[in-house]
């Protein structure tokens, strides 16, 4: 429904509250927020159309420093809150920012059905496996034997992996990428940005009070290359310092291959294909991070056209004005049956 | 009464009377009460209906937890509950006679398909010997009637299935009341062709029970007499019989009307609240956006999305699920967006008695969120009353921008009752503003009456931040500020007392002074009208009113209770307004309450009123 | 913790609560009852070991019938209030029944959640694709357009696929079965029983009411083996009257092949292995009930060895105390800075 | 005062002094606080703490909205709050000085960081000139001090990072704060070596960076005299320094072996309740099982799987936490299985103040639950009464097999007080029977207090159904029937009132009838205290009383209002213990509410009394 709009005028600093922004400083969530100001000019879209909801963490209070519409809502409930807004109002362009808390936890039920409905919504989680705003207890993606305020002798818990979740429920769109890495941040931004459906796109960011470094493998500059696996439409899996290895798929199971161990070549590997229908290679890549030997792959996972639940809505509705005309108020009270009183 | 001569019985006139049909879950019993109804009402009697099903979907065949229900009351006038105690019972089984007889007046007519009584019916009852072979109902007039093989006997050419002939035979029974209470059988055949257009087979079947259980009436020697119930007095107009939930969704939909703002209800299934969004969902051409959401907490969330997108948004659920959406409705009333939030009470705590109803969810309503936390608070008195307390929740939560909660229960869900049906022009639209010019723009700036501006996304130049911290008055900025805490606390709280400016004060009816004043809220109007009204009858000096305004209270109701010597709060819960009446005006109300799932009975409140009025002795 | 014990006593009879059972008649909850009363004295525990909880719906009617420990809770929380219980006590053994409304609707979070956490649980869930007990709404598991009374015009959602979403969410045991084959049932609730960790098992399970027939193809004896494929632990996927069908693989996708069709011979289809510790396999086999142009799978689409989440919870208890020692209370008291007051 | 020389300085004696310490976030106000009470408590006097800290994690440096502040009252008699306003205010930066100068008493001591008063600190306060050189604080003694400087000049040798230097700042203040108050360093030096044990560069920063503070005082001509506290007269025994949720923690634990139940927690990260399930995970030693839940119905929840299978089942939370627990609650009390719900109460409603105190969910306590839903509510009313309240709740919920709610607030729950420890014998054990005889064995049978069987799974024979369904009476199977839900209603009921039997009643400070009773319940037992205190020293007559049980109120609490001209009720809401004053008693209370986010202040009360027993012209 959103048109796309001429909005070259539009700038960053259009989005920018007149509100402190109160994270820590060093906090990943702050590369996220500039980036957001920056793509947000690009999406040819009214300034007064954007909507940003959010739960509550410290992720959540991205809304107050954001200048546009915005609503600091209650803990896990973002998503159902956007859905409410997006189909009273598929005019609108409706974000979601939320912590691993706010949507694996509390928050996982409303998650999991708005990947489903397909409703148009951007779903950016600030993954820092950690609670943040309530000082650093483990969270349902920090790895098992976390050890935290509320488990000093290390948590029982296996984690979620939050794109695997997001694709057992249907999602039809699962991206993923790094807050350090700015440039394919903002990326990401815009392609979830421009997806017609629920959007979900992983954000790996630092807390650097309480659980600092989880990244810094991926983001250092000398593991990364090593690490983290860019997945690029049409393009074979690619990584390391020279481009010199590979992702090969042996039975289901990906495997790291040395392009210059002369046995395999660039024909091996595979080809990514964000369109493929079927969620399964997805999966595949989003089960990657289960092996350490394998790297991590960011980039967009999956990206497929699905009717949205907010047209289906507006679709039937126009269906049945169609046929039965618009509703009269005076005729549908005289409905039914009736019987004068003289 | 008047008694009259007609195909050779004679007719005996009636002021009022109380029918219960019953039977198992698949007798169509529910079918066949409405079906008498909408003949009743059509005739121009005055009815109120109860509704009485298990709360297992189709409980095998002839146990007692399976029967289902439906009592009827209607008559020429003091038509205002389903009635304490039916006049005539029909049983399709030994278990719906069980299970109901003990409840049927003294001398009561029993109807009962004498065909269901076997062996193994009677051993699912629970019946030692059967009940009309031994003497035991011999203090009722007993009718057994071979329903079933008169059924199988008439539908034989239809071309129907052996399961289908049976099914039919709630309408031999309905053709049989239908002769016995000298009512028309042409509205139930009309709706027969309409509904079951094209099946021919069936339209047949239809057709043949009902009439051939009316000429049985008519032909067989065993009534000794027939019954009229002369016309209701009522005010001229187009009626037609409505339930609660029904009118509360149109209700819901009028206001969307008045108030030109798309209608949005996200909900989640709950028993007796799921058939307001079944209604709402049919009426798509009406702009009217229905969310089946997954849980309540998205149902109550979701409509908080709408809301701040600009709809007029409603979540609609019953007592467990209200509780889910104490937290969210928190939020709305910080964030100071309108919401409806409609409630129709159940039997609790917990899951309770799901199918039953109860009026016990008002201390929740009233208190049950964290915090200093105000809501209106709204009841409805009748099914019809459900249509008109919609639009008032609606109107009051867009003129004040606040949550209101519309209380009714199981009873008046479910109950139907005459309506007279207003015309659109007889009401006033709202008026309500959105923002749109940004010249001066604060979120937490106020109105004459609290309320802030709804300013709504897509609005140029409006953009601004709501959320569930604290908000400095005025701007909404996240303050901590100790003085604002205290203000905007009273700022919530005074919102709601300013309601006060635009509801009605509250009507006695009957002498606005004296010794007793009965007073309820909600549901319960129909009993204790109806029990006031017998007690007048009895000589007793009483007086009446029904509050549909909780939270704030009319204003004048201070000076209404002051006016008497005693005050009687009937409710259908363990005195739940009672205690709201003393904290505010410290008066001691006389408590008189049941919690059984059911209406409350005529008869005991009128005892309650003789006792309060003998008890003085003055 | 469940040790085996010599249970040969016990009859199917001595699991049958006093009740009357109160489910429609033909609903296909009774035979998940009568097979889980001959399964329960196969599998080695003692009668007042075991623990049915439910949630809210007709499936959830459940315990009621069953002569054990019981509990008919809230709608949505049975997976919740059964972790609490289990993790208080591992010595039970602890089964849920619950509905698509019940566990996947309102109940999404506690079942995700349980699913990760590799709680030693049974979630028995009775998919009929409707709420029954509410008398006939659509579920998260009901066909988009289906039409219900509230969906007069056909709901919008697109549905969960309760094996995907359990797989998604990391579960350890995944299986699927049918109401009307009794025997198959049977086997596939004595696997779950005999599982270590959360269990799921899907019983496609029919509600004549408000959804008959809803699996009438892959139950009719006409029908059924051309729509159902048994996965068994080492076989090839075989089916079709003749087992002269299978399913081959297909980059990421399944596909039929013919085996008579002089091209394709059982070497060329895919082998079932229930144990691949890779989620993959079982997530294709999940998705293949997208298709309808493939069979449905039923059987065990994965088993996996995880310690269990009550397991841990013991073991860690266990390694605190030896460490510590058993906490004494009147040392705990007077820990820490104290001073006297003479 | 007596005088007293010592070092040249002139010391001042002192009944009691309100120190606040306040900085960025970072600066470590926190810990800083903590040792001074620490020390403080040590040498024998009685104390009261507030921390108080932003919402944010690390708020930017400088700014207002991020400074982090705690406040100690500490004195030899009358120290029952953390002190209405400070006499002395550390401020590590402007923004400190901005926040808190506003609560400093006339003519009050300001000690300063010189050296963070900079040109960027004093923008980020919003000051226009520096208020160290303007005559803005001339209404206080102000001492700037270059705290930072001298902090990197006494540590340059201990091998730190510059950042590890600036953050010793705060042992600089500590240092100095011990000489102005006349204290030892050698408490706060242990602690240093044990918890820095191996980390040689820390412990030398502390120490010097502590020892400079105090050398500090010592050299310089800055102050004209040092102050001495008497030690407090308190009851023989062993004390440390508790708060009030390390106290519930403890006291859940002494529940578990007083009961010899294994220990469950089930519960979901909110402040200010956390750190009762951070306290529960480290006693894995102790059997305690804690449950880090994906959501607050799943804590409650499987407390409820946890309490069926026969644990002492907890859970814990705040306000928006407890919205939701609600719905299960409800079937708790269904199920009649024992609860504990421990409520740690914060500013509302919604998120409202996160991190401040209120009172304010009495309501949502006592009322937030689907139809008629009894629970038992207690309330604890210091740090160090949360044990002793825990265990009572404890008690309750096993005895009557009830869910109780435990209400506890931010203040007490995060403030600190001395507590004289408990000998475990000085404690019954509780009397907690599991039913292991199926002989007659009935599900819902019951004891003399109405309580049920509590039988758990495991146990042969005893095999049973419980569910949220209404449920007859003694054999517990599901019921419709309309007597037993009135009846079952009624013994959920009593049951809660029955608890009467096995409470104490209230206790009257004063005299037992008189012109005015003060009457609070939970955390405003100590500035209700002082207040009253006040009151009397200055002449009035007035008596006070404290409530712990709620529900079931004490037996004597109506006797005990009766003998009242007036009775004041002050609290942290808009007046929730007085609507249930008022409902249960018929009493016209004089309500006092703030909405603050604090506790309430001591003088407030104080002139309410006045102003009452003034009011009256007798
Ligand atoms: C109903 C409710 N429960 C709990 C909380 C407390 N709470 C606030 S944020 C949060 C978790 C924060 O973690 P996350 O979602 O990962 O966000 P982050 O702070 O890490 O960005 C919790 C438990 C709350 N505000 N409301
Ligand atoms: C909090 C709450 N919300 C809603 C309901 C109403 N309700 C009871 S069962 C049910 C759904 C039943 O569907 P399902 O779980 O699929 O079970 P089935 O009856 O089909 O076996 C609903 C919505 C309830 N009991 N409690
Ligand atoms: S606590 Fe962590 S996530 Fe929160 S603002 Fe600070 S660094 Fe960021
Ligand atoms: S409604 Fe459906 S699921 Fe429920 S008992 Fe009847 S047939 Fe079974
Ligand atoms: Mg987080
Ligand atoms: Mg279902």
């Amino acid at each position: 429904m959103t048109n796309k709009i001429d909005t070259t005028e539009l700038k960053p600093k259009d989005f920018q509250s007149d509100q402190d922004v109160r994270w820590c400083p060093g906090c990943g969530d702050y590369s996220v927020l500039s980036s957001v100001q920056k793509v947000f000019p690009k999406l040819g879209i009214k300034k007064e159309d954007f909507v940003w909801i959010a739960g509550i963490g410290c992720s959540s209070r991205f809304p107050y420093y954001m200048d546009t519409y915005g609503m600091h809502g209650i803990h896990g409930r973002a998503p159902a809150i956007a859905t409410g807004l997006k189909v009273a109002r598929p005019d609108l362009s409706v974000w979601v920012s939320t912590g691993d808390g706010d949507l694996m936890s509390i928050g996982g039920n409303h998650f999991i059905h708005a990947c489903r409905k397909n409703i148009d919504l951007k779903l950016i989680l600030f993954n820092n496996q950690i609670y943040g705003l309530t000082k650093g207890q483990y969270s349902p993606t920090s790895e098992k034997g976390k050890v935290t305020k509320s488990s000093p002798y290390g948590s029982v818990d296996y984690p979620f992996n939050p794109t695997s979740l997001a694709l057992g429920a249907e999602a039809t769109f699962v991206a993923r990428t790094l807050d350090r890495d700015v440039k394919h941040l903002q990326e990401m931004l815009l392609r979830a940005g421009e997806h017609k459906g629920t959007a979900f796109l992983e954000v790996y960011q630092n807390c650097v009070i309480f659980n600092d470094g989880a990244y810094t493998d991926y983001t250092d500059k000398e593991t990364k290359a090593e690490t983290i696996i860019k997945l690029e439409q049409g393009e074979p899996l690619l990584f390391g310092k020279n481009f010199d290895k590979g992702i090969k798929i042996d039975g289901f199971n990906p495997v790291v291959v040395d392009l210059n161990d002369g046995v395999h070549s660039i024909e091996d590997l595979l080809v990514h294909d964000e369109h493929d229908e079927s969620p399964v290679r997805s999966f595949i890549y989003s089960h990657m991070t289960d092996h350490p030997e394998l790297p991590t792959p960011i980039g967009v996972f999956r990206q497929i056209k699905r009717e949205t639940y907010d047209e289906a809505v507006t679709r039937q509705i126009e269906a049945v004005t169609d046929k039965k005309g618009e509703g009269d108020l005076e005729s549908l009270l005289f409905s039914g049956n009736t019987w004068e009183v003289e | 009464m008047a008694q009259e001569e007609k195909n050779g019985k004679p007719i005996e006139q009636l002021n009022d009377v109380t029918v219960m049909f019953a039977g198992d879950s698949g007798d169509g019993m529910q079918l066949t009460g409405t079906q008498f109804s909408d003949t009743t009402a059509f005739l121009g009697n005055d009815l109120s209906t109860l509704p009485d099903y298990p709360s297992e979907i189709r409980a095998p065949l002839g146990t007692l937890y399976g029967v289902s229900g439906f009592q009827l009351h209607f008559g020429a006038t003091n038509v205002h509950t389903p009635g304490d105690n039916p006049d005539v019972l029909v049983a399709m089984n030994p278990a719906a006679l069980k299970v109901n007889v003990k409840n049927l007046k003294p001398r009561g007519i029993i109807i009962c398909n004498s065909d269901a009584f076997d062996a193994k019916n009677l051993k699912l009852a629970k019946y030692e010997s059967n009940p009309l072979e031994d003497d035991s109902l011999s203090g009722y007039k007993l009718f057994p009637v071979p329903i079933t093989s008169l059924t199988v006997a008439a539908l034989k050419d239809c071309g129907l299935k052996p399961k289908e002939v049976t099914r039919s035979k709630n309408f031999f029974a309905l053709g049989l009341m239908y002769w016995l209470f000298n009512e028309p059988l042409e509205p139930t055949l009309e709706w027969v062709k309409t509904k079951f257009k094209n099946k021919e087979s069936v339209i047949c079947g239809n057709e043949k029970a009902l009439k051939s259980g009316y000429y049985y009436g008519e032909n067989t020697q065993l009534f000794a007499s027939r019954y009229k119930i002369a016309k209701a007095k009522l005010p001229k107009g187009t009626y037609k019989s409505i339930s609660g939930n029904e009118a509360t969704a149109i209700g819901l939909i009028a206001a969307s009307k008045l108030s030109k703002l798309p209608l949005f209800l996200g909900s989640y299934p709950i028993t007796p609240a799921t058939d307001i969004l079944h209604h709402l969902s049919k009426y798509k051409n009406f702009g009217v956006k229905t969310l089946q959401a997954e849980d309540e907490i998205a149902g109550i969330t979701s409509a908080i999305g709408a809301s701040f997108g600009g709809s007029l948004a409603i979540t609609t659920t019953s007592g467990p699920g209200l509780a889910l959406k104490t937290e969210a409705t928190g939020l709305a009333l910080m964030l100071e967006l309108p919401l409806v939030i409609v409630n129709v009470q159940r039997g609790g705590p917990s899951t309770g008695l799901p199918t039953k109803t109860e009026q016990s969810d008002l201390l929740q309503a009233m208190y049950g969120r964290s915090g200093e936390s105000p809501v209106a608070v709204v009841a409805a008195t009748s099914p019809s009353d459900c249509f008109y307390m919609a639009i008032e929740a609606s109107r009051l939560a867009l003129k004040y921008m606040v949550p209101v909660i519309l209380l009714t229960d199981g009873y008046i869900a479910n109950g139907a009752e005459p309506w007279r049906i207003p015309h659109v022009n007889e009401f006033k639209e709202f008026e309500v503003t959105q923002r749109t010019d940004s010249e001066g723009f604060q979120p937490y700036d106020r109105d004459e009456n609290l309320a802030r501006p709804w300013a709504i996304p897509g609005t140029p130049g409006l953009e601004h931040r709501l959320g569930g911290l604290e908000k400095a008055n005025i701007t909404g900025a996240v303050s901590h500020d100790p003085e604002n805490h205290h203000l905007m606390t009273e700022i919530r709280a005074q919102k709601i007392e300013n309601m006060q400016n635009s509801i009605p004060d509250l009507e006695v009816d009957g002498d606005s002074e004296g010794k007793v004043l009965v007073i309820g809220w909600g549901g319960t109007k129909g009993s204790i009208t109806e029990a006031v009204n017998d007690a007048r009858k009895k000589g007793m000096k009483v007086s009446r009113a029904q509050l549909q305004y909780i939270n704030p209270f009319p204003k004048n109701l201070g000076d209404v209770l002051s006016k008497f010597d005693n005050v009687i709060v009937p409710e259908n819960n363990m005195g739940q307004l009672a205690k709201i009446l003393r904290d505010k005006f410290l008066v001691p109300v006389i408590q008189f309450n049941k919690m059984r799932g059911l209406p409350l009975k005529t008869f005991e409140i009128t005892e309650k009123i003789a006792e309060v009025l003998g008890g003085k002795n003055d």
